[in-house]
């Protein structure tokens, strides 16, 4: 009877979302523009406002520029802002609340895994003891840190099937040099330099810019119709001076590359290293690890699938996981444990250095643990299979309007395609900002480049079923508006305070900063 | 689970729909030998409670956070943060979206964005900024990187050895792969701890392609930064600032003002708790001449169809998920939330606020500097410093263990880094030291107590 | 020129207001209203959902229902809610943007002093060794906390000019209650019982209703044509059966009354007391102290004046302050030192007792307390003279359409009338609604009742003059729009996801809760 | 000042378009004298770093707040918060709005209220509940008076005295003024600890107007409510059922299942800190037949001009803003947020998930009152309880102060209390406490450490 009552509101969104009012094609600039939108803090500075009370200066103290002496000092900041605390709260709140948020809104962003991030990590991570911790402290009055450190290092090794990670880059993208470098370092090391690096064409673009950045030319290999990589066409490529082959799996498609062991054994034959791109990890947890893949080198993106939060663009946190013959070459610092005690071990010689300052994003790390004690090896392992769950109920349900790029089964996310650019000429974006006026973050669109008008769809583990009929029954409403009514969808959005943004000015004449001329 | 809406009777409604049986038929596909060794072994699930009680001990053995009088630096600073960055900062809609690819639904993070960059312009004295790197040590290889594709023909790197070594390392790393180019050091003066120009002289032709300068450096010193920049720019190359210590911006010259030509650094200082060292935020400012050899997102104004003003991510051709291999940087997700963090911090300081807030730190740090000289503890440079020094301790590692039994964290030694500096103390101090704890200091590693 | 640019913005704002649209008269039902509705929590609830993991029972444990047996024990709380954590937070997120608040909006909501709440507040009075304090500890393990009741004490009772504080009142109108039941003790223990207290006309709801409560009849004072309390009229009143004159100063006009200390005069000679409700303090800090006008007894509300918190409605804090002869009398329990200590004193045999459990709202008055810091001596009375110069600048700029309800000065508010009822059948509900279309919440409306359709505006320290003007210009704005198109302001809110409410339905069919049948 | 806005070109403005000279010219017409001597004399503003040093200090002295394993209750208890309730509280748009007048810019805040008055009644088996009290004592003071305005003839009220000192108070100081109610305590069975029911019968006659019982009492015990409900209803009187720890509704028969005709109390255990007592939240539940008489805002459901479903304020024709000196109650602003508090951790708990809960404060209340036992420490009473229990520790006093040397708050001592209960110790048993908090309090009362 509660079920009932459940399928009842899953029900009544859905009704719901039949009847909302079309909303008119091109509605009058509305009054709540002008009220919703924040004019600049410059905008709403005053000469003499400030939010802070600095302790004044102890009698006897000379200034700082008589101190330093005035041709070292600038005068002023011309237009810095000038606001009292309260403007600056009510200036920030009201921002706020101009973003959509994965905690407010369904937030299906392909290749981004935006599950539900708990508050209590945040609260873990402000912790004094975390939050104050220099990064210079000794290690002997620190040793909570580092022990937390080494603990995330085992519990993503076992969750990997990796021998060794490390924690200190600071996103996927870093982490993704930080491998490359190292098997850069690895094959000079065994005497034999190598220039390129195998990437599947439905990579994701740090994945190639990561590879000139490592000093390795990129040979494309073409995924199969089906939409994954075949041995065959590895072996085809794999010459004695492929350094690796760098593979996202599931790849981009969602789909789990079928054929990965014996790629790793081609790759490895041929004395080439596979690296595994772990941003799409969400899909394997209890499932496959990437260490039984075959896969010498993995990172992994834990705002991603270990729920740090995204925020607005970072700050992440993108550990890189290796195997045996590849953890001489680990960036510093390494942990080092004598006895109980935890340290930072410098003393490395083959390690490729550093690529950020001190350990990594700790407050980050602090997440991340919260997150894995939480869910624990059972939670981990039901995660997947519910965000995997996901992925298939809305594609098959989507199935008629939205066919997926490819009959493979789907992992954690799927990639549909559509029709309406030749039936109604109304392509992705025009769908994806429609979506916005059903109150639904719009999923990830244009790629892979693979195919073609692609949205990317990633509903994860901790969106209700209730949720993903009321996003299905959107896109279901979109497909029908698009025929009856395209130029409502070609205008979209509507409801919004501001309508579509015109991304092509922005570009034609950069205005990047403001400037009191300006006003 | 409590993050899982999942019910029996919603599993068994979704896979029906798919026309599965049970969940694992979903990842049937998967190769059996893989998903049979997939169990993760670790311990079960727990409740908030449990893990308050857990983290919370493993916090509490980090006696170094909040029970010694403090005076480390180098790159990572104790200031007061607001209260106000925390609670905006808490904001579920800035902390749960992710990088604005949908401006519509994003106005808040962009304008933010917007404002940080205009901030960072306004306190470099350069004409652009961009949305935030990871760090400074990053940022200042980037830079590098970025200066590289400006002038491709050179191939001389000149970095101060008076740079923080975090951000040395990063930079040989980040620049390992390009074989072509050379890395070189420029010395410092063992008197002043400024960067020696006339070193700089000796390299600045037109092989140089950049000079890496602090401002001020890792001793705390206010290096002369306009002189470096002539040297460097009359040679044809691109005279880069490093500034770790952000808050020394609020006071002294822009480095834009001095004649850098890209500036780049760590803001952690401005609103962001030191955090065992990360996330910071990284920043960079350049030219518009060079714009188009810029890392990093970029938002710009623009207008909505009815020509509100609104702001969107823009110059995205230069990024990887357009160029590709050809990209200006990999970087993807960036420190978003810290820059907005900073963009409070500074909003609250203002015009005002954040001068006297630098000009209360090098009158407090000079205060400290006087108050152990008078206890036979000298400084060691003898140019202008901003909020950190470097004093001659004698026996550094005894020093800071008697000022360790006396719950001070007297500071850092620095000949691990730098050999030459036997005996050296490096000693930060911000508005969060106090005369008391200066007495204290001096008597500590004075040895009279 | 930074000055010139703060005009230009506040002339911008202006402007934006000018230029609003117009929202059209009767607008269709806008989809937003569908996309930011929420569904109650039971009605997204699912069977087995939960967002707790409680701790397994220890083995051996025999299960609760077996311990109490079941005839103590419910099987179930049928209907309860089913929520999963992401979707409560989802939900209450969700319903927290629905919300105007002070923090995002002008609030000038008259006699409830809605200024800046500092967010730092909120951190001190959530540090552990506050908020994790238990009523029950013993005195010398909750020092602090004692220390700190003890400062705020006697920080109020320089405040105010009074001898004595009590901490222990939860709001205003139990601290009305305090003073009432004080001054009848008082009275009974000089032997005359007496039973009537004079309240003025203007006075608020909450005074009458607590003598009522404390037993005595109420006498009601006019205010003069000139909007306050004439001594003479105090003298007419003043019978032997008279406790005591309850007065507001300033009064509900925003005004402050003359003749107070001639008036305490009266009341003194005829052996009654002054009772002074403050909590239109924010007017007098470092103006006029209620002890030197000869008040007995004030009362404060921490949470106008002292910037704790609304809240939606609360908590606040209601102390009572009194002159030495009613010391006695004040609630349970008391401070006491000794020597260094503090501790509670219930050994007070005139004390009137006790109102609530436990010692008073504490997390409101470390509120306070880190307030007063914040403020300090000079800081406070800054508040009032900025307090009573936004009042006297909105009062003037709106007095060609919305005269003043009286010709004396206003001090931190103003009662404002208008002629519109008349000139167009608009009332002040439809002004009030149409202001919400600006982004602003209304002041108070149709109070004091001694106004005919007052708008009672309290703009507070912590405003912007530019905010003051945006408001200013709403007004006129609606004034014009009240006369050349009565009926868009007749219909307000046009804006907001949300349409006017109908207030009447809710009272003529009771619906009180959410009930599974209703589905 | 950083909360003041106000610059000198801003007041200069303002004063002209007011046409006053200067900021004194506007208190110009209050009497000299009295602004002559208003000089507040406090210390000067302080910024943010000092508060929190000042007030940390003050904090870091409360040390009974963390550095004990605490039995303490009594009508405040220790139960995990989780973090979400602080993430919802801590909204600007829920803490800085005022009480929903308006309720088109409110309906987060009416509808949470709506959804806290139908978790109460849920909880309480009651019809209709309000939007809240204060606290739980005066909750039932009010209660008292709603049921003398619902029997206005009778005058005698029975007050369990196993009701918790305070509110026993504090229902005597709402009733002083109202002379011709007459308080009746009703004793409680030495053995059992629960209300004599005989006592209760003796009284209930055509005199008496309410009886007011705890449930659970203040010994923690499961009162015979039904009984007590079923002596007073007979007797044509109210029941009122008081409960200070409402978790225990989560598990035990409703107080309207078992024919209270009122149902009040502290909601403190759902989601707020202890506080030092305050502010927690009271609730009260009733019947529809007693609505018009009941004190406190309430929410209803109602519709907008589309008929959109809406919440607002209803009824108020009770309260004092429209009654005045004939309303219901003196109750203005009451504990909203303390609702929203309770309503957020309800919904976390959940259906399950409450009932769980109190089911593991009742076994582990069980557990250490068995470890207690076989260290020789006995209960007090016979009747069931629910997760506090009486025992007798001898010489009380000695022995708390054995247990705080072993950093314990082992409970409360009852004589001060209740005469009659010489060396009985409360002790107060939530999820919080662990086996090996009960062995160390075993040893330390029994005194063998
Ligand atoms: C498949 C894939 N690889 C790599 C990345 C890069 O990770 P990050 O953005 O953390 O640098 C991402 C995230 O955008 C991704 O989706
Ligand atoms: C003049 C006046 N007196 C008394 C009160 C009652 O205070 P409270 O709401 O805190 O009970 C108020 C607040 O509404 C008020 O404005």
């Amino acid at each position: 009877m509660v079920g009932e009552r459940k399928m009842a509101t899953a029900g009544k969104i859905a009704r719901e979302v039949e009847q909302m009012q079309t909303p008119p094609v091109a509605p009058e600039a509305p009054a709540a523009a002008d009220v919703r939108s924040v004019p600049l803090l410059f905008e709403e500075s005053a000469a003499g406002r400030s939010g802070a009370d600095i302790i004044a200066r102890t009698a006897g103290d000379r200034d700082a520029a008589a101190i330093l002496g005035a041709a070292l000092c600038r005068d002023d900041i011309p237009g810095f802002p000038e606001l009292s605390e309260p403007q600056v709260m009510r200036h920030f709140l009201r921002l706020s609340q101009l973003n959509f948020g994965q905690a407010l809104q369904f937030y299906p962003l392909g290749s981004c895994t935006m599950k539900y991030n708990p508050v209590l990590n945040d609260e873990m991570a402000s912790l004094t003891g975390f939050s104050a911790l220099h990064p210079m402290t000794p290690a002997h009055l620190a040793a909570g840190a580092l022990e937390l450190m080494a603990w995330l290092e085992g519990a993503l090794a076992e969750i990997t099937g990796m021998d060794a990670v490390s924690l200190h880059p600071a996103a996927g993208a870093q982490g993704e040099l930080a491998g490359l470098l190292m098997m850069r370092a690895y094959h000079r090391k065994r005497g034999a330099a190598r220039h390129k690096v195998i990437i599947p064409d439905t990579a994701h673009g740090t994945n190639p810019a990561s590879c000139t950045l490592a000093g390795f030319e990129v040979v494309v290999a073409r995924s199969n119709r089906r939409g994954f990589l075949e041995a065959a066409e590895i072996r085809r490529l794999a010459s004695d001076d492929v350094a690796a082959l760098m593979v996202t799996n599931p790849n981009t498609l969602g789909i789990f590359e079928p054929e990965i062991a014996a790629i790793a054994d081609v790759l490895h034959e041929r004395g080439a290293l596979l690296y595994l791109d772990g941003a799409n990890m969400n899909a394997l947890l209890g499932v496959a690890k990437p260490g039984h893949m075959g896969a010498d080198i993995v990172q992994l993106n834990l705002h991603k699938t270990f729920s740090t939060p995204h925020g607005g663009g970072g700050p992440g946190a993108g550990p890189v996981a290796v195997k045996k013959h590849l953890a001489p070459f680990l960036p510093l610092p390494r942990l080092r444990q004598d006895g109980e005690a935890w340290s930072f071990d410098y003393d490395r010689p083959d390690s490729i250095g550093r690529l950020r300052g001190f350990h990594g994003n700790f407050g980050m790390l602090v997440r991340a643990c919260s997150f894995i004690l939480a869910l624990g090896g059972n939670g981990l392992t039901e995660a997947s299979r519910f965000a995997i769950l996901a992925a298939n109920y809305v594609r098959t349900r989507l199935e008629p309007h939205f066919p997926s790029a490819t009959a493979e089964p789907s992992m954690h996310e799927c990639v549909l395609t559509h029709d309406l650019e030749k039936r109604a000429d109304v392509n992705t974006l025009d769908i994806a900002k429609r979506l916005l006026d059903f109150g639904i973050h719009p999923p990830t669109i244009y790629f892979p480049l693979v195919v073609h008008g692609a949205l990317m769809i990633e509903p994860t583990e901790t969106e209700t079923r209730e949720t993903l009929d009321t996003f299905v029954n959107a896109m279901e409403r979109i497909y029908a508006e698009a025929l009856s009514n395209p130029e409502l969808v070609r205008t979209a959005p509507h409801t919004l305070w501001l309508s579509r943004v015109d991304e092509a000015h922005a570009a034609r004449r950069p205005v990047l900063r403001w400037q009191p001329d300006k006003e | 689970m409590r993050f899982f809406p999942h019910t029996e009777s919603d599993i068994r409604a979704m896979l029906d729909t798919i026309g599965a049986r049970g969940l694992d038929d979903l990842i049937a596909h998967v190769p059996a030998s893989l998903r049979a060794s997939a169990a993760i072994n670790l311990a079960p699930g727990k409740n908030e409670a449990e893990i308050v009680a857990e983290l919370g001990s493993l916090a509490a053995r980090n006696t170094g956070a909040s029970a010694f009088a403090s005076f480390l630096g180098f790159g990572a600073y104790r200031h007061h943060v607001p209260a106000a960055v925390r609670a905006i900062t808490a904001r579920a809609e800035f902390a749960t979206s992710y990088t604005p690819y949908q401006p519509e639904a994003s106005q808040g993070t962009t304008e933010a964005i917007f404002e940080f960059q205009t901030m960072i312009t306004q306190l470099t004295g350069l004409e652009v900024a961009n949305a935030s790197m990871y760090d400074g040590a990053s940022a200042t290889a980037e830079a590098v990187l970025m200066a590289h594709r400006v002038a491709p023909k050179r191939k001389r790197v000149a970095l101060a050895r008076a740079l923080w070594p975090d951000y040395r390392d990063t930079v040989r790393t980040y620049l390992s792969a390009l074989e072509h180019l050379e890395l070189v050091e420029v010395p410092f003066d063992p008197q002043s701890g400024a960067t020696d120009l006339a070193a700089l002289e000796r390299i600045a032709d037109d092989r140089l392609l950049c000079s890496v300068i602090g401002y001020p450096n890792a001793f705390g010193i206010v290096e002369p930064l306009g002189e470096a920049a002539a040297l460097t720019r009359r040679a044809g190359a691109i005279a880069i600032a490093v500034t770790a210590e952000p808050l020394a911006l609020g006071l002294l010259k822009s480095p834009g003002e001095l004649g850098a030509d890209i500036a780049v650094g760590e803001g952690q200082s401005f609103g962001l708790a030191p955090q065992f060292g990360g996330p910071g935020v990284g920043f960079m400012a350049a030219r518009m001449a060079h714009l188009r050899q810029m890392p990093g997102r970029l938002v710009g104004e623009t207008h909505d169809r009815f020509g509100r003003r609104a702001w969107c991510l823009t110059l995205a051709t230069r990024e990887q998920h357009i160029r590709r291999e050809r990209a200006t940087s990999n970087i993807c997700t960036n420190h978003s939330l810290c820059a907005l963090a900073a963009t409070v911090y500074l909003a609250m300081m203002g015009r005002r606020g954040l001068r006297e807030l630098a000009s209360r730190n090098v009158e407090l740090a000079h205060r400290a500097a006087a108050t152990l000289a008078s206890a036979g503890i000298c400084a060691r440079f003898g140019a202008p410093f901003f909020n950190e020094f470097v004093v001659n301790a004698g026996d550094a590692a005894a020093a800071l263990a008697r000022a360790e039994r006396a719950t001070i964290l007297a500071g850092l030694a620095l000949d691990s880094y730098w050999p030459e500096l036997g005996g050296a103390l490096l000693v930060s101090v911000t508005e969060m030291n106090t005369q008391s704890e200066f007495d204290r200091l001096a008597g500590a590693l004075a040895g009279v107590n």
